[in-house]
Order: structure tokens, then C-alpha cells, then sequence
């Protein structure tokens, strides 16, 4: 149905003299006293819109949006699974939102002790010593852990300059890396998808600080040979990083600390439902092993006689990666979700992402090019290869015909080790009937005529975008 | 429970359809070795209706702002929020959505980071904005980067004492195994003296950092600061705080090169400390060197208007170890509350509300300098936030004015020691002169109680006091 | 967007035992020990469906709406003002939505004291005497308010059968007249579209008990002879009821009782902005005069020295026309607009809402028939007549292809006494780019094709549903 | 302020185009005898941030449930709504469209409208269902009226004592001026004995009305009921509590012709009152005599099935003087949470929660039962509500009692004079063992001090004590 009223740019609706927002009078008698030459002649030149418009923009334009809510969503690696109502009612009590982070230990008590029960919690499923919460997204937790490790081996007076990471890995792994002042090394994966063993080996030596895996990695699979792994690291006195965007796939089945990681960062907005908000905000904590606690950023939340407390007093630490505590209402939400579950659900959750991802792969294996394997994890990568070379049907067509059947397109073109790659992640809150409806869209739209699939989408208000045109003469804002 | 939608015929089906027997089998390629034969150690499940009287529970053991009046800031701020915020950052395709990568399927993020993006452009007065970075603190360190990378030659960075002692300390965190070394320049009187930038600064000189209005609430003197920044050939970068600018001037008006903020003020809830949201904004000719996010305006096939995300070669998902930064997830809801706020104010509603904070603040000190052992310590035009020194033990104070329901400053010892005596009191548009008033005849009345040896609760011990210092 | 993914009916979604909402386990030791014989085989066959999909099906369900929020939806005498998102943030506050009815008055009051000042509030912009908030609509209002005017002559002895009714008016008022108990008498409008007098005259007599009118009418047209109505009818010892739905348009301009009403209901979901909730809920707080007040239901709220109280205290009250109090979260929320509004603010909203629909009039009144006259007041009855006569298209289909624009159709075929009539009212908080919008649309329609007009709408997923076969084989409820 | 758009500029050009030359002049056809020519003397203007303080404090002033336990019942209970009832009616699209005029625009809320019928039929066994109807207690009336319209030759209803009083007395108030007599029968034990009704039932009863569970809790034995009411040619309506029905036999199985309820158990905010939403279902054969608006299956011109209102030629709009009803504005927003309710709960939801509530009631009436000086008032089975009878006043005790943190019960004296000393308790799911122990070691402890003549607070003079009698 039209939804386009007042969806031109805010800047377009700005009338003068409108608003949205008024304030009240003044109710001391002390004028401004501020100094003119600091003082701007005239306030900011913002759009000047009134409430009706205001919301009706807005409103309109969220409606343009695919979302969990309204859509299915296999992005790959993004695990999207429902991100439970209640958690918006209770996250958003006031009793926890309108808390300032730095008021007295003594006046948030409640606060602490749930984010000190969920330090606990993280430490468990990770199987490992110490957790920080303060990391705001997967990408900061995994420059924190990298910090900490330097931070260890210069206190071991170690001389350690490289980060050793699988060409399978995200982006932010190397990126990270380098930011924490690291050599980063790829190493190749295997015909199996998996770690190359001999080019690791031929690339490990003493300057090797860390190992960063994905496991299972970014093709859905778990590295069975992950033991090996973990023990050539650490004879050469190395550490091994996990991480954990993937840990959808193995909670309470495997733990990263029993399986050798020394380190690891979960995605609470992954893992544990934290809403996406269309590109954040996530949480990103990081659990580690025992010789490296000291070295965690500070505060993390201590509990004594007389409560719960925020710990400062850490003389090793790195310091800290942000300011204030983290992002707490995401860590709330992570929080409400395990304690929803509890034992046997956060199990379930696991049993049952890898149980639609390998339906999924079932029901369309048989049409599409499954590089890695008869069998996944909690998600896979199917491979246009074929299709691109037969019939010129790219991984991107597919994805933008998805959109006509009202499913949001997998991940495209990564893992970069897999051409045409459409990486699929149902996750465990989408029903068989939902599954089977996208595997039956997926495979009609390979049948489909070349041509068509290169116009599509067909359905939807916008067709594709010039993306060339966007980077090649830029338009970051509107000008008047 | 675990909102798992497959019923035990469903799971048999599917199990049937991919060829296995068992759930346990689709494991199989973990070697038992290493699968966990126990239930995690977690607490048990909690249905909703224990869930909600838990949290109940828990939020009656916290002391919010509505409970206990907030004098509180330090770089977060008790600002008020137009319900109209919360309306259009609750609706499910904006907080359920993931990262615009389609943006066939996303044009009502794409459509509101851009607005966004153009809304931090004028607030600062600067040319490009980015999509938002997580906060403030890693904020100042990204600028830093960005610097550099902009400058590769230079590695030394001077930072006034006045930033916000959290930032610097991310900031030495972040940088701690790079070739940069950071000097931190004094700020005895409460802001840094350009003079002593001079002495400072040199031809290594990479970048300088302020912050306007800085730590204590004080102004600075930014025009002078850009001018020696440079004239050294450096690069300026201000931290500021997005209320203020409703009423002074734009970093792009006195010389910041890049321009960080805390968005937080910007519609968003105090939270214990996040989820908030970094704003970096800078000058055209460095766009290619921003960390985080950029969405740009383009058009589709048809020729209509539309919106994508721009520039990627910047990020880590195309380059790698050689990114601008490795953000991946940023603070996008966040980012639409701001956007909806900034909206919602206007030029008018943001330099009323900045009127606001400024006289209530200063109708606060005026009150608060006139009780016997209390004085302002800094004799420096500010903003909504002043520094007070008194005659008695700060944590005490404070929590004998918790008592009497007063969230009542930040001790400043915490980060400078030589400031043990002082605290921070933070005024926003919401404070009533009656609360204000409050604030003053319970702060008079618990030094009474002191002097005459009549102590208000004793502070039970506040660990925050063994803080460490930026 | 394609948003169909779990539209089908709940019934047709669910699935053998799925389930969203779960519960905790029993905490007492007590058996259940009810008699078999009171207890059914088995719960109701509700159906059984997921928390994902419940909520996409809603979720996606709603998007198939027009609304305030999304469209400008001018639907003549329903005043679909903008809703204040600070009204549902207030209004929603635990404080006042966990209240139960019948706790005691200590226990409330902060929620007394806001009802009480909202019945002095009512009473003032009516201008009588007394004030019940417990009608839950202006419908059942009217029937209070003749329950109300019926105890009073019985009171007085008088035995008065008939309420007289313009032909122009509301379908409740005769409704409500008979479900009071008493004969309707239809008065004429004449040529202007007012009260025709001498109709009036020859109709009026000692059995006339009430005549209700709304003014301004449902033609928006202020009825001039006002004065000289009430006169007459207070001569013959009968009283006059002031339909309010139109209150919009006289705020703080005029007052009821001052011109002679002596009774009155509120519609506080149109003139106080209380969301219409896609039916309902609404709230009919009714004035009356102050020899009326005795007969008022009960309970009303009182003050004394010691605070707020419910006064059931009130011997000649009609008594109830409904459980507890009253639809107070819809009260709450129309007290939150007047408070907002302020007496200056109230005034604005009526010379802003005849000002929209003055400047909507004349933009469209020299192409569409605009049968009573160069002005009007909050909305004004426009006709298709002509363009039916001379080519067939009638005002349904006008309103149809309004919806392909993005705009809600006006009100259609109401009132009776005006052909192929189209009721527009834009209300005060919409801008003019919206009006002038609208204006074009209603300008360009009615030079288009009449075929394609009579396939109106076009461009919604949905075409003209078949009325007719909905009514003659009734399908009311989904059946296995 | 009053959220209008228009500018001083706008109102300038509209008034031209217009051809007037100031808004005074368009109210012109009010003669200026009969304008107000003062302000309206109504509280000033509040801005957002003064409303929503004020708001606050005012809440501050009531003892919601959540901060006094409740085990107040009477026809409005303490039911949880799960979070996802307020996450859906919270929707823009639902809660700010009008009545589903255009059904095109409006298939969301009619597709909802019309799975709230259905779900309305399969929860009472019976065959078509409304849109809803205001609440409760005019339901009864409207199911009586729609009885008069059935058999519009009889003139005599029966209605049990133990139907809720204010249902009772809206019934009395709303046929005040028509030809009905009704007759109420007494229930001295707490449920209408089936012989008094044999009695009293006759060639000229049009019908009988009966609740069950009935307002003290009881159940009543509704299928002799019902049969007796039939031999005698009448209609049996049954009010019903919503909740019971996820255990006890449905209305449509114990032989009920209209079945009507207050609907704010699903779903719905106890709000002090209202909004709530009255459930009447029926009978196929009376569905053209129903009130209310009924949403009806059909196609569209490409045979795609949509929805639309139907049977309007029942209605005011249509009918006039003549219609069924006059109810035009109706609950919509209540049915559409009542819907999202049931949904949620499905069958297995609906008979745990109603076995939770009976099971915790019976708990707290043996815990309380057992204090000296308590017991229960009726032998009589209940659901989740019973009476109990204690040997001091009751207004003093639930005045203790909420001193203490408890809302008690309701003071059924109000209502029936012969049970002065008897309160009501009713016990949701949401009531935990803990809770129901309190409230009986309060009771305990109260009664203690009344006994050894220390009373606790004295209730003060609670004028709902001199309520009517219904
Ligand atoms: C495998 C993997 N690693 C790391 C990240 C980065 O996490 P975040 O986006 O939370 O910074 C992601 C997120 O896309 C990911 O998929
Ligand atoms: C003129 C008029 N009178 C009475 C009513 C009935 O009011 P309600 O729908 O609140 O019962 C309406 C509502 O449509 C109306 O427009």
C-alpha cells in the first residue's frame, strides 16, 4: 500500500518556524552568562518539521525495511533469530535505562548483580576463567583480547609480533589485528574448508602472538581437527583466539576453552537476540584463560561481603577500550535470553539451528553447488559458480530475486574462499513450513530466465541501486 | 523453552529428510573428546511471568534518576527524551532489521543514516559525517587513527588533562602498541592554557586533542588551539558535546580538522553507560581516511533517488588488515534516535534546551558557592556542568546526599588526585529550580550535621573511590 | 514491500503443539478440585502457534492498514487528529494502567484527582454544570444523557414520549432515542442545511421530551438559529442535547451552554485526540445542566478535606450504564491533551481546523459541488451528483481512487440528506502541502476515465471487495 | 501549543486563498451574542517535560498492583499480559485507523477482527461472535435487549443475585423506560439453588441471566439451568469469566443461546476501569439480531479473499431507530489484544493458566480459612475467587491490610448488606506461594492487634462504603 507521505528528506519537509518539541520556560532567574565570542550567531541549521510529519516520515520509512519481523532473514553469519518482545519490555524499564554510569555502587546493586551473574554465565558456556563485558561489539572484543594478549606476552617479556588468521576469516579479524599493532599472516584453507595444517605449520613460529579460528568457521563447518590445532599453538607458546560468531551452532555441545581457545568474544546481538537496530548496537564480551585475567580491561563487577561492586583496583589491565561500562542494554537482553533458556534451552537453541541449516542444505543441495560437504553446522555456502558460468546467474542475482518472495538474500560473496557464494543461516526460531517455502523460492529462481534474474528485484518499489555511481561521485549528505 | 518453533514431528521430518537418526548425529564431526557431556552450569529456565518479577525485583534495588534526582554527568546526561523518539525506535522494521547490505529491502535505514549523516553536518559544521562509531571514548581514538593515517610521518599526540579521563585512557589503550606517543598536557585552572600548547607542539606533532566544553564543564579556547595546532602543521581534533552546540560555536567554525562526540545527549538513555553512539565528523578531503559507515546517495535503475552504503573499500569486510578500522557492528539504532531528536528539536528546541542547561547550571553554582566550605574551583566560563571544592570528605557527601535522595556529583578525585576535594555537578534542561533548591538546602544541611559532629550515613566504602586514573 | 510471510489465518498457521506464551510450575501443593462434572474434555480448539510467527502475522497484518500515523485520513465527523506519541507514553505508565477499578479511593489517588479535574475541565469548555466521564462513546453518551432527561421528567411528573432529531443527524441519535425508550421524530433541514423551523414548529409539542442536534452539523455548517431553537423548545419545557462529535470546531469559541444546550456528549477519541484503536476504544463524558446533575450516574468524582473520593452517595442517579468507572485509559489520555493544549492552545485547534477546511473548500469547491454554501466550519460535504449524472461516477469511486494516492477516503454517503456525498474533514494538526496534496488528487480524479475509475483502487494489493456476497452468504468465523 | 502545522505565514495564505481576512471571520456564522469572549478557564499550557513530571508525581500517589499485591477481583483480575500483546496493539497501523471503513485500507485490522470472532466462537462453543462490545455489564443489558428482539412477546427477565451488582444495575438502568420487568433472584448460599429459578420461571419469561463462575466465584450449575430455562420456552444467557474457560465446559456445551463476558482478562491492563471489551457470542439462528459490528469473509474482483464489516443493515448507520443496537464506536483495539492473547496462550496456555488460578486460590482460601476468626463464607465450589467471613469490620481490615502492602480483597457489604462482614479474594496466576503467605501472615498479625485492642491504622472513612446497592 502507498506509504509515502512526508518520505521526501527531512530537509525537503522543513518548513520554517514548524517544530516538534518545545520547552518549558525558564524557571531560574540567572540570564546566560556566557562569553559572545563564544557563542554562534545562530543555532545549527536543522529542519524545522512538525510532529504529524515528523512521525508519519519515519513511520513510512520503516516500512521500507525488510526485518525479522516481518521477513525471513538468512543473512549468514548474522544469525538472526527472533529477538524476543519481552526483552524490549524489561531491557527498557525504567528502573534499568534511566541508570547513570557512573553513580555509586551502593545505588545499582540490581544491576550489578545481573551483570555479574552474566559474566558467570559467559565464563561457563565458554568454558574459560574470566569474562569482560565492556567490548561494544564483536570487532572491539576481538582488538581488547588481542590487546590483552600483547599486553600477556610483554609482561612474559615475550617478543610476539604476528596474528595468524585462515583466508575463511572475516574482515575484522585481520583488521583487528593490525589495529592492535600486530603482523597478520593468512593461512590457506584446505579442499575440506578447513585449516590448511602444513601451511599453518610452515608459518608458525615464535613470533606468532595468536591464532584466530572460526569454529565452526565461516562455511558453516566445524575444524575437526581443532585439537591439533590448539596443540601445535601452544608448544610454540602461542595463543588461540576464537571467534565466536558462530557459537549459535554449539552452545552447551562443545566449549571453546575444552576445545583449546584461550580466548574469545561472543556477538551478544548474535548469539543471544540482541536486536540488530539495522547495523547495531551489539555487544561484543570477551571471556579468556585464567593467566590472562589480569590483563582484562577495568572495571569488571566483583561481589563482596557487603554487594556487588564495580573491581578498578587491577594494576595489569589493559585499561579500557571505551568509556563507562559497555553496552549494557544489549548485555541485558543477552542476559534475559539465558536466563529464559536456562540449560536445556541454550542446548536446544544449538540442536536446532544446526537441525534447519542442515534441512535447508538438504532440500536444496541437490540444485545448488554445495562446496564444503554433505553436512553443516548452524549454516552453509551454497556456490553459484555453476550457474554464473553456464547461464551468467550471479550469487547477486539470486540474492535480489530472494527479495521478490519477501526473503531477505543470504550473505553474498563471502567467505571469500567460495566464488558466487550465497552463505545461508536460518537459525533455530524459523518453522519447517518457513524453510521449506525458501527452499522452494530458491529453487524455482535458478530456472529462471537469465535475463530477468539480472533486473531483478521485480517486486519491490526500488530496483537495484547504481552502486558505481554512489562511490564514484559521492553524496554523503544533502545540501541545500 | 528457546522459541524454537519445530515440534518433535517436525524435528523427526527433517532429521528423516537429511538423512540422519538423531540430533546428537548432526554433531558428529566434533570429536566426543571434546563435546560437553553435561548441562552448562546455568541457571534454570524462568517463564516470562518469573522473568518479569525477577527484574522487578532487581530494578527496586537500583536508585535511577526518577528515584533519586541526577546531578550527574561527566560525559552522560540526564537529558530529556521526546516520547516521539522512543515511538519511531520502537518500530520493529527499524530494530529488527540487520545492517543495510540490500538496500532494495532497506531504504528506510539507508534513507535515515543519511539523514543522519547530513544532521551531524550541520550541528558541527563540518563537511562529511560517518554512520556512527560505538561512543565517545573509542571515538577520540579513531580520530587519532584517522590522523594518522592522514599524517603517517608524524607520531607524537598532545591531548589536554581537560579530556574526558575515560577517552584518554582508551586512547592509551588503543594505541598502546603502535609508534605514537601521547603527552598528556596539564590543566591546573580547569582548561588548557594555549601557551602551553605552544611550548608543546613541534614539528612531530601529529594532532592535538581538546575538548569543548571539556571534562570539568569549562570552555576552552578552541579558535586558539586550531590556530597553533595549525600553524605547527597538525591536525585539530575536538571532542564536543552535540547540546552545547545549540548555543556555541561549530567546530567547523573554529578550525576542527575532525570533530568527536559522545551522541548519547542525543535522545538516547543513560543505561548504566551504553548502548550509546560515537559521532565523527571531518573536513571533505579526509572522507577516504573515516572509520565506520558511510551511506550515499545514489539512484536505481529507473532513475529514482535512493540510498547504499558507500565507499566500503574504507572497511574491513573488503580491506582487510588495511582498513580504516575494523568496526564492523556500530550503533545504528542509536544513530535513528539521534536522527529523530535532532528532528524533533529544531534549531529552536536545541539552543532553548542548551539556554536551559546553561542558566540552570549556573543558577545551581551560584546557590552552591554560597554555603560556608563550598566554592567553585575553577574561575572559567561553563557550560551545564561546574566544579564545586568543599570542606569535607567527597564520598561522604555523596552518599549522604544518596541518602536524601540526591544523586549529587562525580567525586573528581577519582581521576585527579590533586582534585580529591572536588566534585562535578551536572545541570540539564530537566532540573527544576525546585529540585536545584533541594539539592542546596541538603547539601547545607548535611555539612551542619558534620560540623557538629553529627555525620550523615557514613559512605559505605565505595570501591569506585580505588579507581584508577586516566 | 512484499510483507505476506505469515498472513495466512491464525488458524491456518497453527501447528500441533506450538505455543508462545509459557508458564511457570505450580508453587502451591494444592490439587485442582474442581467437579468433573463442571470441567470440559478439553481447553477450547484455540490455535497452537509460535512466537515468530504470531508475531510477523500481526506485524504484517498491520502494514495492510491505512492510519493516522501512515496516511492523511480526512473521514468527515470521525476527526482523525494526529495522536500524541507522549499520550501512550504517559498514559501507559504502570502508575495508571495497574490500577485495579474497585480499589479503595486512598489507594488512588493521584488518578482521582486527574478524573476530577477533567470533569471540571468538561464542564467549562461546555459550559454546564455537571459531569460524567462513564460513557465508554459518544453513543452511549446519548443514551445516558436521555436515561438522564427521562428520570428528570419522571421526577417532575411530567410524562414527555417523544425526542425529535434532524433529518441531517447522526444514525446513534435515533438509536439511542429508542433504546431510551422513546418515539423519534425526524425534523427537516431546509435549503440552507439547517434546522427547518417550521418543520420543527408544526413537530414541537408538550410530548416532546429532548431534541438533539449537532452543530455544527454534519454538513460542518454552524446553525445560525440557534438561539431561536433552544428558545423554543425550553418554551414548550422540553430540552435540547448537543450531539459534541463536532466539538473540534468550536473550542473556546463558543459553548453549548451558552447557546442553550442543556445537555451534551464528548466523543474525547475525535475532539481530545484519543487514538480510535481501528474501532474503538472512545470515551462519551457527557455535560448536562444543573437541574440535570442529581439524575447523573454514579459514581462521580468528589473532593473533600480529606482528598478525592468516589461519590456513590447520589439517591436520584439513573445508575450505571456500565461496570466501574469509565474508559479511563481513553479519559487519561484526552486530560493529557488539555493540559498540553492550554486555554490558548484549545482555541488554536478550532480556528486551525475550520482554517484547514476553508482552504481545502476553496481549493476544490470549483470543481466539486459543494451543496451548501461558500464556507463551512471543521469539515464541509462535497458531492459527486453531477459527475454521477453526467458520467456515472459516484462518490464510492472517487473515495476508492483517493486510496491509490496514499489518502484514506473522506466519509462516503453520509449524511443522507446530500447525494453521492463525500464528507471531508482534514482536521487542524495536518499542513497545508498535505491539504494542497489532496486537493490535486481530488482535482485530477475527477477528470479520469470512468471505467477506471469504477476498477478503483489500482495501486493496493487488494481490489473492491464483493459486499454483497459478504452479507448474503455470511461467513463469520473460520470453520476447520 | 496544540500540534498545529500551520505557520503565521501559512495562515496568512490560506486565508486568502480563502477570502477572508482573519480567523475571527471564519466563525462568522456564530452570532457574537453566542461567542465566549474570554479564555477558557482551563490549567495553563504544559510542555512535554512539565506534563511528564507532573504525570509522574501523580503516579506517585497511587498504589498500583505492582507495588501492593492484588487480590482484587469483582470482574477485573490481576492477569499477566505477555510482552507480545503490547508489542503488537502498540503498532501505529492498529492503533491510530479508524472503524475499517474502507476495506482496502484496512485488511489488517479486519482479518484480525474477524480471527477475534472465530477465536471468540471456538472459547465458547458457540457459533458467531462480534467485534466486541463496550465491557461487561452493558453486554448483559445488550444480550437482553437482543433476548427482547428475539422474543419480542414476553416481558419478564430473571436474573440471579450473584450476577456481578454492576452488571445488575446496568441492566436495571438501561431498560428503565422499557416494558420489561425484572426480576432478581435471591442467592443466599452464593448460587441461584435451580428450584428457585423452577419457581419463579414462567409462560411470560423472556429470559434468564445467570454468571458462572458467579461474582462471589461460585460456580453454578449452568446446564440445569439452562434446561429449566429452555422447558419454559425462554433464552438462557451466561455470563462467563473468559479465563474459566480453560477448564470449565463452555457455554455453547452447557446449552447457553447468548453467552457475553467481560473481556479484560484477555489481554487487557486492569486500567482502573476501562478500556475493557464486552464478548457476546450466540446462536447461528440470532445472528441478524446481534449488536455490534460483525466482520465477514468475501472476495475481492479477483476472487482474493478479504475481509469486510457485513450485516450492516443491523446497525445505526443504516437502520437508525430501528437498529439492534446503537453502538457505533466499539473496542476494536481491546478485541485486537484479546486476539493477540489467546493466540498466544493457545489451548494449553488457556488451561494452565486457568488451573494455576484455581489451584493458588484454593491454597490461599485453606491458608486463610485456617486463622481463627476466618472462614469461608460459602460451601460451594469456586474458581479463582471465594468469600470469606471475618469477625471485624471490613473496611478497617483491608485498610490494615494495604498498609501493609496488600489489597485484600472487596468489601462485599457494599453490594449485599447481609454480607457486611464478608470480602471477596480472588488469586491469579501471577500470584506466587510467597505472596498468598503474606497476605495471611498479615491478616494473622492484624487481627492480633485488633484482638489485644492495638488496632492498626484505622481505615480512613472510605466513602465507597456508602456505594448502592445494585
Ligand atoms: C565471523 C564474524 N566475526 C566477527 C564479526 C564482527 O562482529 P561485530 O559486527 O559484532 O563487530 C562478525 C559480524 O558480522 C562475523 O560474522
Ligand atoms: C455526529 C456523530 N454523532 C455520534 C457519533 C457516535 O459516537 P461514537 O462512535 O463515539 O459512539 C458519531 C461517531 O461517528 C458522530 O460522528
Amino acid at each position: 500500500m502507498d506509504k509515502n507521505q512526508s518520505t521526501g528528506l527531512l530537509f525537503e519537509l522543513s518548513h520554517p518556524a514548524r517544530r516538534t518539541h518545545r520547552l518549558p520556560k525558564c524557571d531560574v532567574p540567572t540570564e546566560n552568562p556566557l562569553p559572545a565570542s563564544a557563542l554562534a550567531e545562530e543555532p545549527p541549521p536543522l529542519p524545522e518539521v512538525g510532529e504529524m510529519d515528523l512521525i508519519r516520515h519515519f513511520v513510512n520509512l520503516s516500512t521500507r525495511n525488510m526485518s525479522i519481523d516481518t521477513n525471513f532473514y538468512p543473512l549468514g553469519s548474522c544469525t538472526m533469530k527472533y529477538n524476543p518482545k519481552r526483552h524490549e519490555r524489561l531491557a527498557l524499564h525504567p528502573g534499568m535505562t534511566d541508570l547513570h554510569p557512573l553513580q555509586s555502587d551502593e545505588s545499582c546493586q540490581g544491576m550489578l548483580e545481573i551483570l555479574w551473574e552474566l559474566q558467570n554465565i559467559l565464563a561457563e558456556i565458554a568454558g574459560l576463567d574470566g569474562v569482560s563485558l565492556q567490548p561494544a561489539a564483536g570487532a572491539q572484543g576481538e582488538l581488547t583480547a588481542l590487546l590483552v594478549a600483547a599486553a600477556y606476552f610483554r609482561d612474559k617479556g615475550e617478543n610476539r609480533s604476528r596474528v595468524l588468521i585462515p583466508d575463511s576469516a572475516h574482515g575484522t579479524n585481520p583488521a583487528s589485528a593490525a589495529l592492535a599493532g600486530f603482523d597478520t599472516v593468512s593461512v590457506k584453507s584446505n579442499k575440506r574448508g578447513l585449516v590448511d595444517l602444513d601451511d599453518l605449520r610452515s608459518k608458525l613460529d615464535e613470533r606468532a602472538a595468536v591464532f584466530m579460528i572460526t569454529n565452526p568457521n565461516t562455511l558453516g563447518l566445524f575444524d575437526d581437527q581443532i585439537a591439533t590445532i590448539t596443540d601445535l599453538l601452544h608448544q610454540k607458546g602461542a595463543l588461540v583466539y576464537l571467534d565466536g560468531a558462530n557459537m549459535n551452532a554449539i552452545l552447551g555441545v562443545t566449549r571453546p576453552g575444552d576445545f583449546g581457545a584461550d580466548m574469545m568474544h561472543y556477538n551478544v546481538h548474535k548469539t543471544f537476540t540482541g536486536p540488530h537496530g539495522a547495523g547495531g548496537p551489539g555487544a561484543g564480551p570477551i571471556a579468556v584463560r585464567k593467566q590472562l585475567v589480569p590483563f582484562l580491561p577495568a572495571p569488571l563487577v566483583a561481589r563482596s561481603g557487603e554487594g556487588f561492586y564495580l573491581d578498578y583496583d587491577r594494576p595489569k589491565s589493559i585499561g579500557r577500550v571505551r568509556s563507562f561500562f559497555g553496552n549494557v542494554g544489549i548485555l541485558l537482553r543477552g542476559w534475559l535470553y539465558i536466563r529464559t533458556l536456562g540449560p536445556k534451552g541454550l542446548r536446544e537453541v544449538s540442536e536446532n539451528a544446526v537441525l534447519n541449516a542442515n534441512y535447508l542444505l538438504s532440500r536444496v543441495k541437490g540444485v545448488y553447488e554445495v562446496p564444503h560437504g554433505e553436512r553443516c553446522m548452524h549454516e552453509f555456502v551454497a556456490c553459484a559458480r555453476a550457474f554464473k558460468r553456464d547461464r551468467k546467474i550471479s550469487a547477486m542475482d539470486i540474492g535480489k530475486r530472494l527479495l521478490d518472495f519477501g526473503f531477505h538474500a543470504p550473505t553474498v560473496y563471502f567467505p571469500l574462499v567460495v566464488p558466487e557464494a550465497l552463505m545461508i543461516e536460518p537459525t533455530e526460531t524459523e518453522s519447517k513450513e518457513t524453510l521449506d517455502a525458501f527452499a522452494d523460492a530458491l529453487i524455482r529462481i535458478c530456472g529462471e530466465d537469465a535475463d530477468f534474474l539480472h533486473e531483478a528485484p521485480h517486486e519491490l518499489s526500488l530496483s537495484r541501486p547504481d552502486e558505481v555511481k554512489a562511490a564514484k561521485e559521492p553524496v554523503l549528505r544533502w545540501k541545500p | 523453552m528457546s522459541y524454537v518453533l519445530n515440534t518433535p514431528e517436525d524435528q523427526r521430518a527433517m532429521l528423516a529428510a537429511i538423512g540422519v537418526s538423531s540430533l546428537e548425529e548432526l554433531f558428529s564431526k566434533i570429536p566426543p573428546s571434546l563435546r560437553l557431556n553435561r548441562p552448562l552450569q546455568v541457571p534454570e529456565s524462568l517463564s516470562e511471568i518469573e522473568l518479569t518479577t525477577h527484574v522487578y525485583q532487581l530494578a527496586g534495588r537500583n536508585r535511577p534518576a526518577y528515584d533519586a534526582v541526577c546531578f550527574l554527568g561527566g560525559g552522560a546526561y540526564d537529558h530529556f527524551i521526546p516520547a516521539a523518539v522512543d515511538a519511531i525506535a520502537g518500530r520493529s522494521e527499524f530494530y529488527t532489521a540487520y545492517t543495510p547490505y540490500q538496500p532494495e529491502a532497506s531504504q528506510g535505514s539507508l534513507q535515515a543514516f543519511f539523514e543522519f549523516q547530513t544532521l551531524i553536518c550541520q550541528l558541527t559544521g563540518l563537511d562529511v559525517a560517518n554512520a556512527s562509531l560505538y561512543e565517545g571514548g573509542s571515538g577520540v581514538a579513531e580520530a587519532v587513527l584517522m590522523a594518522l593515517s592522514i599524517r603517517p610521518k608524524r607520531h607524537k599526540v598532545l591531548i589536554a588533562e581537560s579530556v574526558h579521563p575515560e577517552y584518554r585512557q582508551t586512547l592509551a589503550t588503543y594505541t598502546a602498541n603502535l609508534e605514537l606517543h601521547i603527552q598528556t598536557l596539564p590543566t591546573p585552572d580547569g582548561f588548557l592554557d594555549p601557551d602551553a600548547l605552544k611550548k608543546a607542539i613541534d614539528g612531530q606533532t601529529l594532532c592535538v586533542v581538546a575538548q569543548h566544553p571539556n571534562f570539568f564543564g569549562c570552555l576552552e579556547d578552541p579558535e586558539s588551539l586550531a590556530k597553533i595546532t595549525h600553524d605547527a602543521g597538525a591536525l585539530f581534533i575536538a571532542s564536543f558535546d552535540p547540546i552545547s552546540l545549540g548555543l556555541l560555536k561549530r567546530p567547523g567554525q573554529y578550525g576542527a580538522d575532525i570533530a568527536v562526540a559522545e551522541g548519547q545527549s542525543l535522545g538516547n538513555t543513560m543505561s548504566y553507560g551504553g548502548p550509546y553512539l560515537g559521532l565523527l565528523a571531518c573536513r571533505e578531503e579526509y572522507v577516504r581516511k573515516m572509520p565506520g559507515r558511510l551511506v550515499g546517495e545514489t539512484v536505481d535503475r529507473n532513475g529514482r533517488r535512493c540510498w547504499v552504503l558507500t565507499l566500503q573499500t574504507r572497511e574491513q569486510h573488503i580491506r582487510r588488515e588495511k582498513a580504516t578500522s575494523n568496526i564492523c557492528t556500530n550503533q545504528g539504532l542509536m544513530a535513528l534516535r539521534a536522527t529523530v531528536y535532532l528532528a524533533a528539536l529544531g534549531p529552536q528546541g536545541l539552543k532553548e534546551t542548551a539556554e536551559l542547561c546553561t542558566r540552570k547550571a549556573h543558577y545551581a553554582a551560584e546557590r552552591l558557592a554560597q554555603l560556608p566550605g563550598v566554592r567553585l574551583r575553577f574561575d572559567r566560563p561553563f557550560f551545564k556542568e561546574f566544579t564545586l571544592q568543599v570542606d569535607a570528605a567527597v564520598p561522604d557527601l555523596l552518599s549522604g546526599l544518596l541518602d536524601k535522595g540526591y544523586h549529587a556529583g562525580l567525586h573528581l578525585g577519582r581521576w585527579y588526585p590533586e582534585l580529591e576535594k572536588c566534585l562535578s555537578v551536572a545541570v540539564t534542561e530537566k532540573r527544576t529550580r525546585a529540585e536545584i533548591d533541594g539539592l542546596v538546602s541538603a547539601l547545607a544541611c548535611w555539612r551542619e550535621n558534620m560540623c557538629n559532629g553529627m555525620p550523615g550515613t557514613q559512605a559505605r566504602s565505595n570501591r569506585m573511590e580505588q579507581g584508577i586514573h586516566g
